[in-house]
Formats: C-alpha cells, structure tokens, sequence
C-alpha cells in the first residue's frame, strides 16, 4: 500500500500551476482585444473628434469633397431600418419560439429549429443579393402599392417606390435578426422547468394560460435581452444593408426612399477614404457603431445572463 | 368501499406503443388517503397521472380505459381536461412555485382561471384560507408580497399544497411530494395529510414504503404496470394477501 | 348552480378559443418566418446553379464582358483565410474557455467571459476597422494575415463562449469524481472535464466557423480582394464572399449571374457545416440519454 | 433542539402511542379489579360475584388482542426506534402477563365457587393479606412500566419473596389442617391452589417488573434526563 | 417475480432472522429436555439429576434474554413488515412461556428432591404420561410456529384437554390417597404440584400455539400458497 | 476504539467565514461500516467529505483541526492531497461513471489518467478484480467495451464503486450513495457494504436512518455541525445515551 508520500512541492502541483497560467494568459487575449479595440478606434478617429467635437454627431452634412463630416443621417438610417426591423421580427420571432418550444412534437419542433438555424447560417452577402435581385423589386411592385394605398396618408409611406430603400433594408434586416431572437427566446422558454407548466395545467389551465402563466413571465428578462440582442445584429449589420438601402445619406421621412446606415457608410466609402480626415471621420462612425453596440450588449447581457444564468448556478 | 370518490376501471396507460399500465381496476375512498406505493418504473406515477389526465400532456401518451370521478367518466369525450385538472389538483415531486410571482399571487394562481372575477377581499380569504389549510399560514403571514422562490424547500411543497387547494379541487394527487424534501419537511406534509382528509380525498405516490405506512388509509401495490394488491394500510402492512406485496414489503425483491 | 353553470361554461368556451387562436397564431408565425429560407435557397438553385460549373472551380476570375471565368482563386481565399482564423482562433478560444469554466466564481472570470460576450456583439465592420488599424497600417497595405486576424477576433469569443458552456454542462459530480480518485487538477480538466465536452466544442468550432465563412464586412478593408492568385500571406487575398459582393452590386448581367452562382457554392459551404453540426450534435445527444 | 419534550411530528404515530399506552392502563386496571373481586367472591363466599368476575375476563381477553394489536400495527407502520421502541416491546410481553393473571383470578372463582359449595374451612387471613400485596404489585408494576421507574420495579421484585413467604406459610398450615382431619383435604387442596395462584399472579407482578428494569437496563448508562412523560 | 422464495436482499437481516429463528428451535429444544430431564429425576427418584436441570435453568434464561434482544435488535435495525414483523413479535411473546416453562421443570426438580428425601408414595404412571404429552405438546407448538402450521397448532391447544384430565384424575387419586393416609399429605401436595405444573407446562404450549394460530390468522384470508420454508 | 483507520481531532470546517462543522473529535474503526447520520444540513456531507480533502475543492472552503489517516496528519503541509484521495477513495450521490469511457475504461480510469503505466493484462485483471468487488462482474463482462453510461442507475453507481476499488484505497467514503436510486439498486449497494467492509475501512453518509440502522457498525449522530453521539449501530438505535439523538430517531424533531 502506497504511504502518504510527502514530497516538497510535487510535479502534480506544478501541472496545475503552468495549466492555469496557459488557460489564464489565453483568457487575457480576449479582454486584451477589446480594450484594444476601443482604444484603437479612439486613437484613429482622433483627428475627426478634435475638428468637429460633438457637432459631428448632430451635423447631416456629410460631403468628402469638402471634408466637411456629420454623422446623423447614418445615425438615423441605422436607428429606423433597425427599429422597423426589430419590429417585424419580434412578434414572429416570439411565435415561433412559443410553437417551438410549447406547441410543436419534439421531432418537429427540432426540425423547425435547425430551419430556424440555418436561416441565420445564411451569410448576408447571401441575404444582400436576394434583397437586390428578388426581394427588393418585389417589395417595390407588391408591397409598397399596397402601403400607399392604405397608409398614404402617413408621410412614412408616401413618395416613389424604389427597390433599394430604408423599407427593403428592414425586411431583409427583420429576416436576419428573426433566428437569433427566436432562438435566444426559445432557449429561455425552453429553460422554464417542465414542472412548471405541468404544474399550471394542473390548476386547471388552458394551453395558452399555461403560457401566460408559467412560461412568459419566467422569461421575460430573457426575452428582452433577445429583443436587444437582436438590435445589437440590425445596428451592427453591414453588407446585406449595404447592398439594398441604396447608400444615400439623407434624411427622409418615406420608407420608400434610399437611405445609409453608419455600417453600410464604413463599407462603402472606407477603402475610397480621400483625405486622412475622412478616414478619421469613418472611424468615429465605427466608434460610435462600437458604442451603442457596446451599450445594447451590457444592457442585453445583464438581462439574458438573469434569464439563462440561473440553470448554471447550481450549488457548487 | 360504495362511497369511492373516484375509481378506474380496467386503465390501460401507453407511451407510444408501450402499454405502462395493464389495466388497473381501483378505488378511492372519499376522504381518505390511499397510498400507491410499488418499485421504480412499476407504474404508479402514471396511474396518478391518468387520473387528472396529465398523464396526456407527455409527447406521446395515451391511454384507455375509465376513470371516474363520482361516476363520470373524465376521458368520455364532452370532458374537457381542463375542468378535470380543476376538481382533481395535484402535487408534483419537486416544489413547483412560479418564481415570478408572490406567495400569496401563487396562492391565488388558479383563481385567475376561475372565471368569476372574485373581489379583492374574496380572493385574501381564499389566500388565508388555503394557507391555513396547508399549515403555512403562520410562517408567511408577514411576507405574503415576498417571491414563493423566497421559501425553504418544505414550505414550498407546502405553498404549492395550498396554490392546489385554492381552486376547492375534490380530490388532491400527490406525486412523491416528499422526495425532494428532508425528514423534517417531509414529517410536516404527513401530518398535512391528515388534516386535508378531512375534506379531500388524497391519493399518494410514493416510493417510500414506510411513509405510505405512516400515513395512509389504504394501499394500493403496483409491479410492472399491475395493481398487485390493494388494501387497508394495516393489512398491506402485517397481513398482505399477495407473496408479491409480502416480498416488497419485507424487503425481498428480485 | 345554473345560471353560473351557464354562465360558466360560456366562459370555459371563451377561454378554449382564445387557447387555440394563440396557437393558431404561433404557427402561422413560424411559417412566415420559416418562408425566406425557401425562397433564398430557391433563388439561389434556381439562378445560381447554371453557372456552378467545372470552371467555375477551377477557372480565374474573368474581365467584364468576357463570358466565363470562375472564382477559383476567392474559393481557395476563403479556405485560407478560414483556416488560418482557425490556426489563431480555436487554441485560444477553447483555452479561454477552460479557464472561464475552471474559474467560474472569480473576478477575472467574470470579467472575461462579460469581454468575450460584448466582443460577440460588435459589428464585425468595427472589427475590420480595428485590424486594418493594428495590422494593415503597421505592415503597409491589405494582407491575407490581416483578414485572417480579422476573422480569427470574431471566432474567438464565439468559441471561448461554447467551449465554457459546453464544459460547465458537464456535470460538477463527474469533475469531483475525478479528483476523487486521486487524479491531479489539470488532468481532470483536460481528460475528464474538456474530453466529455470534446463535441459540444467541436460543435461550436464548426459554428464559428460557418459563421466567419460567411463574413464579408470584416475582409473589406483587410484582405480587400484580388483578382488573382494570392502568393503570400502578406498579400491581399480574395473571398467568395467578397467576390461576391462586388459582382453583386456591378452593373453586369455576366457578373451577376456569377454572384448568384457564388453565393449558391458559399451558401452551400457554410450549410454543410451546418449539417454537419446536426450530425455532431444529434451524436452527442444519444449518448446523453 | 429546546428543552421541552418534543411531540412526535407524526401525530397519528403519538396518538397511537398514547392508545397503547392508556390502553394498557386500562388493561393493568380491570385485572387488578379482577384480582380484588375473586378474592372477595372467595372471602364473602359470593358465587355470584365469582361468576361474574369469570365472565370478566372475557373482556381481559379481547384487550390482551387488542395491544398486541396495537403493538404489532405500531411497529409494522411507525417503524418505532430506542424508547418507543422497547416500551411497545415490553408492552407486547407484559400483556401475556396480564392476561396470565386474569387467568388466575378465573382460577381463583373457580375455586370459590368450589368452596362456596361447602363450609367455610376456616376464616381467610393469610389469603386477602397475600391478595393484597399481589394486587399492589400488579399497580405497582405497571406504574414502574408507564414511568419508566425502575426503584419501583425493584421493590416489586422484592416483595415478591413476601408473598412466597406467605404461600409457604399456608401451605404449613394448610398441611397441619388436612393432617388433622382428613375431611378437610379436598377443601384445603383447594385453598392450596388458591395461594398457588395467588403467588403465581405475584410472579407474573414480578415478571412486569423485570421487563421493566431490562427495558431501562439499556439506557441505565444514560443521563437520568430521559422521558418525564 | 420467479417462484422460489426469494431471499432478502439484504444478507444481514436475513442472517439476524436465521439467527432467531435457530436460536427459538434450540432454546425450545433445551426446554424440553428441561421437562424430560425433570421428570426423569422424579421418577427415578434421582437428586443429582434433578440439581443439574434446576442448574441448567439458568442457560435457558439466558437464551431468553438472549432472544428478546435479538428481536428487538431485528425490530429496531431492519424495520420488519408483514410476515417477518409477526413472526419476530410472536417471537418476542413465546421466549416468556419457555421461559416459563423451564421455571415450571425447575420447580418439579425441586419437589423431586422434596420426594427423595422421603419414601416413594407409588409408583408414577400418569405423571409421566402427562409429562411426555407436555413435552410433545412444547415440540409441535414451536413446529408450528416454525412452519405456521395452524393445523398442527390446533392439535396442540386440543391435546390440553387430554392434560387436564389427567391432572384431574392425578388430582382425585391423590386426595382419596390423602384421605386414606394422612401419613401421605405432604407428598401427595407435592406430587399435586408436580402435576399442576406439567399441566402449567401444557398451559404455557397451549399459549404458544394459540399465538401460533393468531399470528397467521391475519393470513387465514389469504391464499394459502404463501410462506414455505 | 484502538484500532482506528482513521479518526478526527477538532475538525472544523468552514465555508468562507462560516463554520459549519464545530470541532468534531471521531475514530473510524478499521474494517468497519461507521454511518453518519443527522438531518439536512447538519455537517454530515462537509465531514465526510473533509476525510479525503474533497471539502477544499470547493470555492472558499477551508478546515482547521486534524484528520488522522493511520496516525497521520492528511492536513500537514508537506502532504498532496491527490495522495490522500489514492489512499481514501469516494462514491458521489449521484452515479458519476465518465460518460466518454466504456465500462473497463471507467474502472481503470484512476490508472489511466494518472499516467500509470501496467500491461494490458494486469489492466484486465484490476478491472476484473474491481468489479467483481462491486458486485458488477456478472452482470457487465460482456459488454465491457460499452459506455459507462448505458447501465442501469444502479449499475452505474456500482460502476463508480469499482472505479474507487480499482486504485486499491484503504478507505472508502460514499456520500448518500443511495439517495438516487430505486430500493432494489439501495438494496443491492447496501449488501455490498457488508462484503467490502472485509478488505475496507466504509464510512457512509445517508439521511436514510433505516439505511444507517440495517447496514452499518457504528453509527455518528450529527446536528447542527456538532457530532451530538457515536457508538455502535445496535445502541444508537436501542438506547441512545443522549436526547438529541433519541428524539432524531424517534422521529421527534423540532
């Protein structure tokens, strides 16, 4: 039988040592990355910040020709295409999960996931093409009459119909960020304990009730978080707007006019960059893309991280 | 036994193909506790399920055959399950609390579904009054508007006793409501039992054999998806009829 | 008890209808917003697929107005820059990850996994702008290791999050087990803890990596795209999706129809990974069972 | 834990208890009572008395059934352990000796209504003083058994030589009376058998006693704090 | 579930069962060989004999305690239910009338060596016939027990009537002895008792053998397959 | 008690700043089942799981005091505790076979992820060995290239038994290994008990008071982080010498 063996300082704890140094180093890249990244984009976007201060974010000038720089058409074109987006898909998107994760057979159920999944597989060059050649002119021939003729007197849906527009860029947006909320929300659906809505069934209530009952209020949080998420993706999302929004920064009150969104700007004009200060100008539109995608994400991941956290915090 | 409060006739549970109860034929006595008890797997999780018809709510379940619930039969095809599941209130093994709610909001879950619109008044006697009958009043009292989540494991099961009482169900289910809960916990719903038979006629699930005998009126074995044998407790228990149940009870199995 | 009764069961009917509506509703949601997928994929066939050839494969991109011409070079760009993202990005992914999954409680930990969560949410766009700020301007001009790194910042924290979600679902009984049997710290995390996760990781490598495939924002402005054969890692470098994008938004029929016929070949890359996920995954859930 | 004797949480356990244990107060009551009124049947020559005691002890009967009843369903649903368990242990065996003694006094009717047939041989001194401390013992036995009392089992133990002492000395002296008149015997034997049940019944006294002071034995090691109740 | 019996799973209760219910047949066997031994010593007339069984009581009391606990230990470790709970608490009852039984052989050694000291009075010819149907009566009492054997148990408590016939007739033919000489007195009462104890020896088989039939009459409903071994 | 595998001097055991075991002093008698038995919470589990310093594997967990393992301080500086846990081998509440490895790979696994080199057939006969210990052989020798994970509940936490015999301990911890499985797989873990307390040194914690009664030699009392009584099994449950425990066993609780 083997004694005790007391050895000094054992080879075993010098394994563990140098592992946790390894894994703790490769860790570090990450905070690394993102402290680089912001840092990064500050530094460059330096110039632009020093000559127009915060006017750049209320200016709608934006004119390379005579380096005179303002943010607030992309600002707004990115705020309404992902407004309108999100308000498209939220509902869908809630449906859904709710069918996925309460109504559906397993085996179907599973089925429509991975649809769901691949739907966001799809890459947004993919989405920018269709939205151009099938998406776009059907909008435009189908749709927008239709708008006009019912909303006309909104200013939102007035003025010519053209394929590439803040309208078009919604929908496609809206299709984008559908399987990233529906699958968050179905994750937090899903995570409501089976127990918990046998046990509103057992007190007597319909499916629906059960729903209201037991699985909605149970994720909430989380289902906001998603709904952040999700606008996080339409701020964020670059090509596929780029393609259809028809990159024109203006402000305009009908959703059948072209429109730019800061992503969309960056793509378009960034390898063009004419002058340094323009180039310092894009950067800041990065700096304040990075911003509000930073906000949204600590705001959604707060709420997401109350919603889905609790299943991992079992008693250690 | 002519006063059963409910009863099946020749069950047959299934899950897909696979029949899990081979036709059970059994009754309840009103205001009585009848324990099932019966290894792992021998059915009588299903059984109880059946009789409140949540046994339907599993992907893939069926069964055939009658239950009765003073003489009707719940799964005739008029029934709505969801009326059953108000008459016959159930407890599942772990506490089940809606987390987002209050206790007395929990308590007075069902009543939502009620229909009539009880006024505010109403629906706090019904909160006092369900908590009482669960023995949980004096210790949530003071913190009614506190999250259920906010209870001890045991005053849970007990919160969840009373959210079930608050829709005045006839009969109560409890399926292994103390497995999840320690001695102490456990000695306190037992001793709940006694009081709710009073008014309710209790059926127990469990799979400690020593709790059936402790507190139930009658007990009812199962093995392998068969009623083996059904009988007063103290005769299941010092005079069983059935080497089956003889074996069980004393330890031999296998 | 008859009036209520009435009374009652008006209302029981009430509340059954609204149940089934709701349901009714969900369904039809799902299938409005399953449609696109069907329609993208049936454009893509339908518009794509008779210019997906052999030349397409093999053949250089051709001038405007000449017929013909393939992407060879933006297929073979994107397995390049793929690959290396993948050489850069999965080591310190799954590393980091452990490390979050081993220190689950601390404040470093926290911190970390808080990064790598917003990291997931930054436009990749940003990211681009941020490598051509660390990499392009330093080495003087676009390079395939620039689209590369570009690629590999946005896998890390894709893959640092699975990793760590994959291994905390392994049970802790199974990590004090280990150690119960007198098994040293760092074995157990690496034989026991990452070994049982070992498919839920690769599964969220290859999820990483259908999505970076997919990436054309991030690659604008560091590998930028060539017309021909990248010859150096210090070389710009082209990608189908690039390749992609700009025929899409040129004015010319030929260019187009081969964007369709790109997008269909990058479309069915990046699902095959997907099934191949579904493979991996449906594996794994048998064995859980 | 507090101080005060916690109830059993289970209540349905503690009633049962309780109706074991008042059940076999009950018991210890009615044959003390049977002991007393065979004895008077026999000293006031009361066959009637006699008779009816006899009747009696149907009832003895039925409440021996009854605890080991309660005993056995106490133990096969409560699963009882260390005091619960050894007071319905004890309890199961001591009804034997109760029962035992209902038998005796049976015997000892019998007797007297034997007797009664026939004059009175000679007046009973010896036989009520011997009754008497009998009958105590039983009391006292079952007091010793309900309160755990094991100073008390002791003395019922000792008094037990008492009574031995006593039958001895009736045999002497019935011996002296048949020797003397030889029409006495089938009377004396009879008187004889009397004090033999008379010492048996304080013999069972004595085996309560006993069991009781085995039943303590175990915890003799304990604190003396235990069980008030 | 297969036919056979099945064992308990678990290996130490069955064991601690085995254990009792080897050590009630053997405490059974020395009680009755207490009896045969006690008898033997009165009719050959042999003190030495009769010395060594009032001796030997003392293993029998022994086995007594050593049974209780035993039972006790059963009940208050494993928790018995049904069949097993009411062979154990028969158990615990019946170790008292052995018990007692072996006090009532001792007490015939003790008037044996009264006898030895004087002339035989006759020669004993229901005495022993009486002794040897006690003694049968104690051996198919605990068979019965030991197999639930109600039938046999039946016989048993059937058989006391043939016992107490015999102490009657004993009785009667030592009264007119008595009567004829009272010379004989003193031996007579103590062969009286001799024959009021085998009867008590009968008494006390009778007991166990009605508990015999009590402890499986809970079961007379049921069907009769169940309990072989 | 001379003969103590291993004992306790004034352990307490803290969970950051919380002490929730008070200094316990206890000997474990050397092929001997010892129970430790006492209600949720009461330190049981930290006790047990201090005896192969598994308690320190949990964040902010710390103990003071002595643990003696054959007179020896497991506690002193100069001692890894990954020794310790070779020579005091574990069984978890639940079954925790490796879900990645076959049966055999389960057994050897102790080996193998040492980095203990042994030939194929030594490696076969300690898997052999092993499972034949845990009562495992009979019913998994053909199919010992399937995964761990595909037996039975039961079976698995016999599995885990043979995974803790197959490094040779000399103390065997098992932590409620029962509380998970059905009374027939207890059953068969409780007989098991009785046949490796002949080569081992069992120490078992079980909420289950009958468990603790029907198998055990020696029997610990805990409450609230104090050891209230220890002494041998047949005394604890027939006369307990203290209050506490008699009315813990009595079922007199609160």
């Amino acid at each position: 039988m083997p004694r005790v063996k007391t050895r000094g300082f054992s080879v075993r704890a010098v394994g563990d040592r140098i592992f946790n140094l390894t894994t703790l180093a490769m860790a570090l890249v990450i905070l690394a990355l993102l402290a680089g990244l912001t840092v990064e984009l500050f530094r460059h976007a330096l110039p632009s910040i020093k000559a127009f201060g915060f006017g750049f974010l209320t200016s709608t000038d934006w004119d390379p020709t005579t380096d005179q720089y303002g943010a607030l058409p992309f600002i707004y074109g990115t705020a309404v295409s992902s407004a309108l987006a999100l308000l498209i898909a939220v509902p869908l998107a809630l449906g859904v999960a709710l069918c996925l994760s309460e109504m559906a057979p397993e085996w179907l159920s599973r089925k429509i996931g991975f649809l769901v999944e691949l739907l966001a597989a799809i890459p947004s060059v993919v989405y920018g093409l269709w939205g151009i050649f099938v998406a776009g002119p059907w909008l435009r021939d189908h749709l927008d009459p239709l708008l006009a003729q019912y909303l006309g007197f909104l200013p939102l849906f007035q003025g010519p119909q053209v394929s590439v527009s803040m309208l078009t860029a919604s929908v496609i947006l809206a299709i984008m960020v559908l399987p990233y909320i529906s699958a968050v929300c179905t994750d937090v659906f899903r995570a409501v304990p089976r127990s918990q809505r046998e046990a509103a069934l057992a007190l007597g209530a319909t499916k629906w009730e059960m729903v209201r009952m037991a699985v909605l209020p149970y994720g909430v949080s989380g289902v906001i978080g998603a709904i952040i998420l999700g606008l996080g993706r339409a701020l964020g999302e670059t090509i596929a707007v780029a393609m259809v929004i028809g990159n024109s920064p203006q402000i305009s009150a009908s959703l059948f006019m072209p429109s730019a969104t800061l992503a969309s700007v960056i793509a378009n004009e960034f390898v063009e960059a004419t002058s340094a200060l323009n180039l310092a100008a894009l950067v800041e539109l990065g700096l304040v893309l990075l911003v509000f995608g930073l906000a949204l994400n600590i705001a959604a991941r707060l709420l997401v991280y109350g919603a889905t956290q609790r299943r991992f915090q079992k008693p250690a | 036994m002519a006063d059963n409060k409910m009863s099946t006739r020749d069950l047959r549970a299934y899950f897909h193909k696979v029949e899990a109860l081979h036709g059970v034929t059994l009754g309840f006595a009103a205001n009585r506790v009848t324990a099932i008890i019966g290894p792992s797997g021998c059915g009588k999780s299903t059984l109880v399920r059946c009789l409140n018809r949540m046994h339907e709510v599993v992907p893939g379940a069926s069964c055939t055959g009658q239950v009765l619930l003073d003489g009707e039969d719940i799964y005739a095809p008029a029934v709505d399950p969801v009326q059953v599941r108000r008459r016959v209130g159930m407890v599942f093994q772990k506490p089940t609390p809606f987390p987002t709610m209050s206790i007395e909001d929990n308590v007075a879950a069902g009543l939502k579904l009620n229909g009539i619109a009880v006024s505010r008044a109403e629906r706090d006697r019904i909160v006092e009054e369900s908590l009482r009958r669960a023995a949980l009043w004096d210790e949530v009292k003071d913190r009614l508007k506190r999250p259920g989540a906010s209870l001890s494991g045991g005053q849970q099961q007990r919160l969840c006793v009373a959210r079930a009482l608050a829709v005045e169900p006839e009969v109560l289910l409890m399926d292994e409501p103390c497995s999840a809960l320690d001695p102490i916990s456990t000695a306190r719903i037992e001793e709940l039992l006694l009081e709710l038979k009073e008014n309710f006629t209790i059926i127990i699930v469990t799979h400690n054999m020593q709790q059936a005998a402790r507190c139930s009126d009658f007990t009812a074995f199962m093995y392998a998806g068969d009623l083996i044998e059904f009988g007063e407790t103290r005769q299941i228990f010092t005079t069983p009829a059935r080497r089956e149940t003889e074996d069980y009870i004393t330890g031999r199995f296998g | 008890m008859t009036p209520t009764k009435s009374l009652h069961s008006r209302r029981q009917f009430f509340r059954k209808v609204k149940s089934d509506v709701m349901v009714g509703l969900t369904v039809l949601a799902t299938v409005v917003a399953v449609a696109p997928l069907f329609l993208v994929l049936g454009y893509l066939i339908s518009k794509g697929a008779a210019s997906v050839n052999w030349n397409f494969f093999t053949k250089m991109p051709a001038p405007v107005g000449q017929p013909g011409g393939g992407m060879a070079n933006a297929i073979v760009g994107t397995f390049e820059l793929v690959g290396l993202a993948c050489l850069f990005g999965v080591p310190i992914g799954v590393a980091a990850g452990i490390y979050l999954a081993e220190n689950r409680g601390g404040v470093l930990a926290q911190a970390i996994r808080f990064s790598a969560d917003v990291m997931m949410g930054v436009p990749t766009i940003v990211v681009g702008i941020f490598c051509y700020a660390i990499v392009v301007r330093p080495f003087g001009g676009f390079s395939t290791l620039a689209g590369a790194i570009a690629l590999a910042v946005i896998m890390i924290p894709l893959v640092t999050r699975t990793a760590e979600e994959m291994i905390l679902l392994v049970p802790h009984e199974l990590r004090e087990a280990a150690l119960a049997l007198g098994v040293p710290r760092w074995r157990t995390s690496l034989l026991i803890v990452a070994r049982t996760a070992a498919s839920g990781i690769a599964t969220g490598v290859i999820l990483a990596i259908a999505r970076v495939a997919g990436e054309t924002a991030p690659l604008l402005f560091t590998a930028f795209g060539n017309r021909f054969w990248s010859t150096s890692l210090f070389q710009p470098i082209s990608s189908l999706t690039m390749q992609v994008y700009t025929y899409a938004i040129s004015p010319f029929a030929d260019w187009q129809r081969q964007a369709w016929a790109g997008a269909l070949v990058l479309t069915v890359i990046v699902l095959a990974l997907e099934f191949g996920v579904r493979w991996l995954t449906r594996g794994a859930a048998q064995v859980a069972r | 834990m507090d101080n005060s004797l916690p109830q059993h949480t289970n209540r349905q356990y503690e009633e049962e208890l309780r109706g074991l244990r008042s059940g076999l107060l009950k018991m210890g009551g009615v044959v003390e009572r049977q002991i007393a009124d065979a004895i008077e049947s026999l000293v006031e020559r009361n066959t009637g008395q006699a008779r009816e005691t006899i009747e009696r002890d149907a009832e003895v009967n039925r409440m021996d059934t009854e605890m080991d009843e309660r005993c056995i369903r106490l133990l096969a649903l409560h699963q009882p352990a260390a005091s619960d368990l050894r007071f319905i242990t004890t309890g199961l065996k001591i009804t034997t000796d109760l029962e035992r003694i209902g038998d005796n006094a049976v015997n000892i009717c019998e007797r007297a209504i034997e007797l009664n047939e026939e004059p009175q041989l000679k007046p009973y001194i010896d036989i009520p003083r011997m009754a008497e401390i009998a009958q105590t013992m039983v009391k006292d036995s079952l007091d010793a058994f309900m309160r755990d009392d094991t100073m008390l089992a002791q003395e019922v133990i000792e008094r037990d030589d008492e009574v031995d002492r006593l039958n001895y000395q009736i045999y002497r002296e019935l011996l002296s009376y048949m020797a003397e008149d030889p029409q006495t015997i089938p009377r004396a034997t009879r008187i004889l058998f009397v004090s033999k049940y008379l010492e048996r019944i304080a013999d069972h006294a004595t085996n309560i006693a006993e069991m009781v002071v085995y039943m303590v034995k175990g915890s003799t090691i304990r604190h003396m704090e235990k069980k008030k109740a």
